[in-house]
């Protein structure tokens, strides 16, 4: 008894990593029966058509179904035609769903447009990136990428090449340095110009303090002479008092020679 | 007893470990983009070039060859190679290339696809085209010194046009206030 | 008021708030180079060709420079009140202390030299005062415009507006009764 | 599974092999650490061996990571290029070690396999845009001007 559930649960395990490592398999030749899970997708694949995935950014992607949030994500989209006739491979979608609805969408990104032409027994990579929203770290998602294509006489297929529940984890290299840097410098700055601030402030306080009696002496405009501070004897004495006419500065010049 | 068990874990793991390889040749995924920020004429230009085997199997004699989409006319090679070899790339493995060029001249420009071609088992060619950047812009230095290249220069001779009047007169002004300033605090 | 004689009027003219015309020399002289030198930012800076942008740049600089001297000028008349008031009894000891062992000279002389010393004294910390007041605060101003609240703006506009624009503002400040 | 290690055994046994190597390497790097996304390396080398292997491929060790040598074969020239991240860029030697088909088998092993030869490769370091601009240091400057010609011209009043 003991035995066969071990057993049981052995084969059970197997199988499950089996399954899983099929749907990781990025050829999905098999993909026919990915696409008719897709409810929404009436239109399949062509059997001429390989299609593989791969993630660029985050390069374990691939392996451990995680994605940062806040930082872009990038992958590759293989395309083989093993058939005789052209393909036109026109766009891909690729989008969030509700990871236990696949029909639910959380997000739906922009199509990536090729309308790239492979010719038989010729390949091409297709490339798209997209940015998960910071505000999604921390929750499973369902990731879902579709590749659009027809054949030379019009047929349309649709090829799912990737859907899986993937992680977004927080990215916690978003704090790097630079910012924390700049951050600091904003600090510095702010303090400054508070101290310079406060010190310019308190001048002005105290200068308006003597503002009155200083206006009171602005008595100045134009070329007018200045009585104000000229020694009043000066002004009301018409007497020459001055040895040598003219300035103090050519008396002084003539004393020292 | 444990010995079954054992023999069934291999069994098991055999036949998953030959089917999920079965159908998976060698599948080369190849990209192609700019490490640069733009394309600015007569400034670096990185492109890398990354090939991905996503089969099972190693695909051997792997060449990328990118020499139609920057003819020698319009780009100058600074360091790297456009048309390369790799005899072999291993099954999950990627190998990256660099090329490191210089548009000559500014205008638009499209970033084509490098052509790649790889042998998969039984001496089967594959041609392969990578991804492409599509259509881009090469900008004119002046456009990008103007929004990116430090200026301090400009500001430092600026700094020296300005600084004698403003900073000279600061320091007579100085000089006679302090020369005052000691005559006034002498009697007090 | 009594008439004055000529020779006190001489006098008198060299104590006026007016500026020597040395002082308005360098009034000129440093408005232009401030006027001249934001021209030369724009250029390396917001990358203005010389062909397409001499016209506003010569009427750019003209009109800060001739606005700059003038707020110089005043910010000069409001200062050297100041300053007289303030070096006053400084230049007093000064003079004290050079002729003290000078017996001949009578007060009155001391004191003439005293009032010519502080003329003197109070034009030159003026005139360096109010170039250094009136520099900073015209390029603070035109900086923050040119660099900061204007950046984005066609060069040529930015340029008019910054220079020509501060100057005017410095300009109706230094009109301002302190 | 049988055949995979045959056909493993049978590759191990046609290791390529370089003998007397002969080589000359020149080397670039990016230093706009502003410019560029990421700093690129890149090792150019020509190679000359004694018995002249056909289709030999090379590897590349560089602190660690063995990556496969692009060869051209036009030119017969060899070329090593990886990239890193800014923050591990800054001015630093590389040393890369080239290794033989043989020669990168070892290495997986035992780490201090010999190289058939190294090339340093000398980074110069980033330059990277400036965390305050110009401008702000210009206004800044031009502030604090200000505030002394204003303070000069309150400490007059008093």
């Amino acid at each position: 008894m003991k035995l066969s559930t071990v057993f049981l649960l052995a084969a059970l395990g197997f199988c499950a990593v089996y399954a899983a490592d099929v749907v990781d398999g990025e050829v999905t030749e098999d993909s026919t029966r990915a696409t008719t899970e897709d409810d929404d997708l009436t239109i399949g694949a062509s059997p001429d058509a390989a299609l593989a995935f791969q993630f660029v950014q985050p390069a374990d992607a691939n392996t451990i179904n995680e994605v940062y949030g806040g930082s872009p994500v990038k992958f590759l989209i293989g395309f083989q035609n093993r058939g005789e006739k052209d393909f036109i491979v026109k766009f891909s979608e690729t989008s969030y769903r509700y990871p236990l609805d696949f029909n639910y969408y959380l997000q739906n990104f922009t199509r990536g447009e090729y309308n790239r032409r492979v010719a038989p027994k010729e390949e091409v990579t297709l490339d798209y990136a997209f940015f998960t929203h910071e505000s999604l770290a921390g929750r499973s998602l369902g990731l879902v990428v579709n590749v659009h294509y027809e054949d030379a006489d019009g047929k349309y297929f649709i090829n799912n090449v990737y859907n899986q529940t993937i992680t977004v984890v927080e990215d916690d290299s978003g704090f790097n340095g630079e910012t924390g840097f700049m951050f600091l410098i904003f600090v510095a700055l702010g303090i400054g110009a508070l101290y310079v601030a406060n010190q310019f402030l308190s001048k002005l306080s105290r200068k308006s303090g003597l503002q009155k009696r200083s206006t009171v002496e602005q008595g100045t405009s134009g070329n007018e002479v200045d009585y104000e501070w000229i020694p009043r004897d000066i002004i009301k004495n018409s007497e020459k008092k001055s040895p040598i006419a003219g300035s103090p500065k050519a008396r002084k010049a003539k004393k020292t020679d | 007893m444990n010995a079954v068990l054992v023999a069934i874990f291999l069994i098991v793991g055999i036949y998953a470990a030959d089917v999920g390889t079965q159908t998976r040749d060698a599948f080369i995924l190849a990209h192609k983009s700019p490490l640069s920020l733009y394309a600015v004429e007569n400034m670096d230009l990185v492109i890398e070039y990354g090939l991905y085997n996503v089969g099972d199997k190693p695909a051997t004699k792997v060449t990328i060859d990118d020499r139609h989409s920057f003819p020698t006319q319009s780009f100058d090679i600074i360091k790297g190679l456009l048309h390369v070899n790799f005899e072999k790339i291993a099954p999950g493995t990627n190998v990256t290339h660099s090329v490191v060029l210089r548009p000559r001249a500014y205008g638009m420009f499209n970033y084509t696809s490098a052509q790649v071609t790889y042998y998969t088992g039984n001496d089967n060619l594959h041609v392969s085209y990578s991804s492409a950047p599509g259509e881009g812009y090469i900008y004119r230095q002046r456009e990008y010194d103007r929004k990116f290249a430090p200026k301090y220069t400009f500001f430092l001779t600026f700094l020296a046009l300005v600084a004698p009047t403003t900073i000279g007169s600061y320091l007579l002004f100085q000089k006679s206030k302090s020369r005052f300033d000691a005559y006034a605090k002498k009697k007090n | 008021m009594a008439k004055l004689t000529k020779e006190e009027e001489v006098l008198l003219s060299s104590y006026s708030p007016a500026s020597s015309t040395k002082g308005n020399l360098f009034f000129y002289v440093n408005a232009l180079i401030i006027s001249l030198a934001p021209i030369y930012l724009f250029y390396g800076v917001h990358q203005m060709e010389i062909a397409d942008s001499w016209i506003v740049w010569a009427l750019s600089s003209l009109s800060t420079a001739y606005l700059l001297a003038y707020s110089c000028k005043n910010q000069k008349r409001l200062l050297k009140h100041q300053i007289v008031m303030k070096r006053g009894p400084a230049v007093d000891r000064e003079i004290n202390a050079k002729y003290a062992n000078d017996k001949k000279m009578s007060i009155k002389e001391k004191e003439e030299r005293a009032l010519f010393r502080k003329n003197e004294v109070a034009d030159s910390e003026s005139t360096y005062l109010s170039i250094f007041y009136t520099n900073t605060l015209f390029l603070t101003i035109m900086l923050i415009f040119a660099f900061f609240l204007l950046a984005n703006v066609a060069p040529i506009f930015n340029l008019l507006l910054s220079t020509s624009g501060s100057a005017a503002l410095v300009a109706f400040l230094s009109t301002a009764k302190n | 599974m049988f055949k995979f290690v045959v056909a493993a055994c049978l590759i191990a046994s046609a290791f390529a092999k370089c003998e007397s190597p002969k080589h000359s390497a020149t080397t670039f790097s990016t230093t706009d650490g502003f410019f560029h996304f990421k700093t690129t390396y890149i090792t150019e080398f020509t190679l000359q061996c004694g018995n002249s292997p056909k289709n030999a491929q090379f590897f590349a060790e560089i602190n660690g990571n063995v990556v496969p040598v692009a060869v051209s074969e036009e030119t017969a020239k060899y070329q090593v290029s990886w990239v890193l991240d800014h923050a591990r860029s800054s001015s630093q030697t590389f040393n890369i070690n080239i290794f033989d088909e043989e020669g990168a088998a070892a290495y997986a092993k035992n780490a201090n396999t010999q190289p058939l030869f190294t090339i340093t490769h000398q980074h110069a370091g980033l330059s990277r845009a400036s965390p305050v601009s110009s401008e702000t240091v210009a206004v800044v400057l031009a502030v604090v001007g200000l505030y002394y010609a204003i303070r000069q011209k309150n400490d007059l009043v008093h």
